[in-house]
């Protein structure tokens, strides 16, 4: 039963590391891609 | 690849740290015997010339050519016919004046060295000083001091940032005979400098750099001070010469 | 024959500049005293099981006051505007390399015949019918720390936080070193048979030749804007 | 672009796919191991994960050679994204090998070469992102790809000196063989393949991202430039 626990255990911190590893790759694009509206918007009131 | 007529020869370089550009396209050209002096605001870009045509720094683009020497590739070859003094002085504290130029002679392969170092140290007026810590030395003196050992080897070509630093008047009169010498032996010399009347008193060429471009290129010896000085506020859009806080 | 000149120039110039102030060496061989005299008291020096530990001890003293040595060597370079000066002079990236390393290898064999003779008075230990394979170990050792460590120094140098960063760059890549020096000494301490420390010699060797390589082969790069 | 973006939409897909089939042949198809039990799954993750990393550090290696080779910057960002997911893996492996250990040989940690190796392994790595963060920004790429090569160098003489280290000294744990039977061996490889598609599909995003990021900071750079160019115009 111990083992079920420890078994559980590294899955469920392996996943968890590469979720979180894949939210924060999303998250920085999401800022960059406002970022780049923020941007394009600038420019075309500009013109 | 070297341009025979010219011993400097600057095509296209650009610099940038990171994403911001220092240098622009800048494109120049010196003939042997030049005395060229670049004027500009703070931050124009001066500084980082200087070191691009010292080999210090590499172009991001572009080539340079010092005495048909290619900065990024000769530079061993390069270092032996270039002399460079800036308002870092490049001396060990520690030492004494004799030892920093014994140092620098070895490194480049100096012949006769002591006498060689009696001559130059003779020639910045610090005999006396010969056996003294660098470390006692006035600002002054310890840029008269880096004066001698950035012509220990002799060099061809001088590039001088903001030379003046720190020089008491006396200084910068001994320094400005040092450099009519260079003149009148030929050599050639580039040079930054914030201060309009000092530098024009020497140059046969004057450059203005602003935000990393070259606005400005003549050869200035049939040019007035008073006449140049418009030129520079044009040019650059000052209203006064910059003030600089060392 | 120019160039081993120049090289010398540089070694000349750093050690005539220390032993003006002998702030660094004063300073290195002091903290390794230190080091030797605060593991006395972590490891309780009467019981047996020091023997396990007392190479540690040494090569604990020997690398970190090593590591103050080194953030120095190119960081003294740096903070005094001196560097620019050095890499005007008419020589290769290596011959300054080989001049710094050179510099920091001579500080390091200074503090560490001192520590020796600390050592061998504080923990009670005969070196003498050892001098020779121990002098050999110490030898690789220092070398290959001189090694990399002026690598990282003249990285570290232009960064933040410089010698925080060069203790993270110096430690992962010379911990094969660490291991084979602290078991090869532990075998000529403790009078094994030279044969138990050949294949450490390998490993110590190997690991100096190919960091040598590697310095000569990227030391440009580390030196460039 | 749009043909990039499908691809990538099919290779996500897949990846997401082969995940699952993973998850399925590990928990489901293969069997339960003898000698240590259902523990001994861990392996699947354990394993494909370690060969990541490694390869990952390999990656960072070659493309540190390339730039300081080309001094192309692609090279450069190449070097810096599989850095960083060969720490993820890395991180990964160091994790689960303790709770691999734990309940098989009742500690936590083995000083066992390739465990060891892993361990520094990972400090090199977090050095080298270390050091990208506080280099200089004209110094960041060829100091990181200096840093790259010797530390992947280092890795075979590291393995060597340990095992060298280990063998002397009595180990205190001697390795359990796994009994390994054909459907365990399916299990491995179908884990591999679903690590391998997540590995490249992490270093496809993490490197267009990086992309995406200098991109526009550069942009950023350009206009702050013009506004500047054409401030000093009217001022003068």
């Amino acid at each position: 039963m111990a083992g079920t626990l420890y078994l559980f255990a590294a899955f469920s911190i392996t996943w968890l590391i590469i979720f979180v590893y894949i939210f924060s790759i999303s998250r920085r694009q999401k800022t960059l891609e406002r970022q780049i509206e923020k941007i394009s918007e600038a420019l075309r009131d500009r013109l | 690849m070297s341009k025979d007529n010219y011993i400097i020869e600057v095509r296209g370089l650009v610099k940038k740290f990171g994403f911001k550009t220092v240098l622009r396209k800048i494109d120049l050209s010196l003939k042997k015997g030049d005395l060229l002096v670049l004027f500009g605001p703070n931050g124009a870009g001066k500084t980082t010339l200087i070191q691009i045509l010292s080999s210090l720094m590499l172009p991001t683009s572009g080539k340079v050519w010092i005495a048909g020497f290619d900065t990024g590739y000769d530079r061993e070859a390069l270092h032996k016919v270039i002399g460079v003094i800036s308002h870092n002085t490049f001396l060990y504290n520690n030492l004494s004046a004799h030892e920093n130029l014994k140092f620098y002679g070895r490194m480049y392969k100096v012949m006769n060295l002591r006498e060689r170092i009696e001559e130059v140290i003779g020639l910045v007026g610090l005999r006396g000083y010969m056996n003294d810590h660098v470390q006692t030395f006035s600002r002054g003196m310890q840029q008269r001091l880096s004066v001698a050992r950035a012509i220990i080897h002799d060099p061809l070509i001088f590039f001088l940032d903001e030379p003046f630093t720190g020089l008491d008047q006396h200084g910068v009169e001994d320094f400005k005979q040092i450099l009519k010498k260079f003149r009148d032996q030929g050599k050639t010399i580039v040079m930054t400098s914030h201060d309009l009347d000092r530098g024009l008193e020497l140059c046969t060429q004057a450059a203005i750099l602003k935000s990393g471009n070259l606005v400005y290129k003549e050869d200035v010896s049939n040019i007035s001070q008073d006449d140049f000085k418009d030129i520079y506020f044009q040019h650059t859009g000052e209203q006064k010469m910059p003030v600089y806080v060392y | 024959m120019t160039f081993i000149q120049k090289v010398w120039a540089i070694v000349w110039k750093d050690i005539a500049s220390e032993l003006r102030t002998k702030e660094m060496l004063l300073s290195m061989c002091l903290f390794s005293f230190l080091v030797l005299i605060v593991f006395n008291f972590t490891f309780d020096t009467g019981l047996k099981n020091l023997r396990e530990n007392i190479s540690g001890i040494l090569w604990v003293a020997f690398i970190f006051s090593g590591l103050m040595g080194l953030g120095r060597s190119f960081g003294v370079e740096r903070d005094k505007g001196t560097l620019h000066g050095l890499l005007l002079c008419p020589i290769s990236p290596w011959g300054i390399y080989l001049g710094k390393m050179i510099g920091v290898f001579i500080f390091m064999v200074v503090m560490e015949i001192f520590t020796l003779s600390v050592f061998t008075v504080l923990y009670n230990i005969n070196i003498i019918p050892f001098l020779l394979p121990l002098g050999l170990i110490i030898f690789l050792g220092t070398l290959g720390f001189a090694t990399i460590g002026t690598v990282f120094s003249a990285m570290s140098a232009t960064t933040k936080a410089r010698d925080v960063m060069l203790s993270i760059l110096v430690f992962p890549i010379s911990v094969p070193m660490i291991i084979a020096l602290v078991k090869a000494t532990y075998i000529i301490l403790w009078g094994g048979a030279i044969q138990e420390i050949y294949p450490w010699l390998k490993i110590l060797i190997a690991f100096d030749l190919v960091f040598l390589l590697l310095a000569y082969l990227t030391f440009g790069f580390i030196i460039e804007e | 672009m749009t043909h990039n973006r499908a691809f990538l939409k099919v290779f996500q897909f897949v990846t997401f796919f082969m995940m699952l089939l993973a998850l399925y042949a590990i928990f489901v198809y293969a069997p339960v191991e003898k000698s240590m039990g259902i523990i001994q799954k861990i392996f699947y993750l354990h394993v494909p994960s370690a060969f990541l990393a490694f390869f990952a550090f390999f990656i960072t290696f070659i493309a540190s050679i390339l730039y300081l080779y080309k001094r192309d910057n692609r090279w450069d960002t190449i070097a810096f994204c599989s850095a960083e997911i060969g720490v993820i893996f890395c991180t990964i492996v160091l994790i689960t090998g303790p709770i691999w250990a734990k309940p098989i040989w009742n500690v936590w940690w083995t000083w066992d070469p390739r465990l060891t190796t892993t361990l520094i392994l990972w400090f090199i790595y977090v050095a080298y992102l270390m050091l990208r963060s506080v280099a200089g920004e004209n110094r960041r790429s060829n100091f990181s790809a200096v840093f790259g090569i010797f530390g992947f160098v280092n890795v075979p003489i590291t393995f060597l000196a340990i095992r060298l280290w280990r063998t002397i000294h009595p180990l205190v744990i001697t390795g359990k063989g796994i009994n390994i039977s054909t459907p365990m061996i399916h299990t491995l490889i179908i884990a591999f393949v679903a690590f391998c598609l997540l590995f490249f599909w992490l270093l496809i995003n993490r490197i267009g991202l990086e992309k995406m990021r200098l991109k526009v900071e550069e942009i950023r750079a350009s206009i702050e430039d013009k506004i500047h160019l054409e401030h000093e115009k009217q001022g003068g």
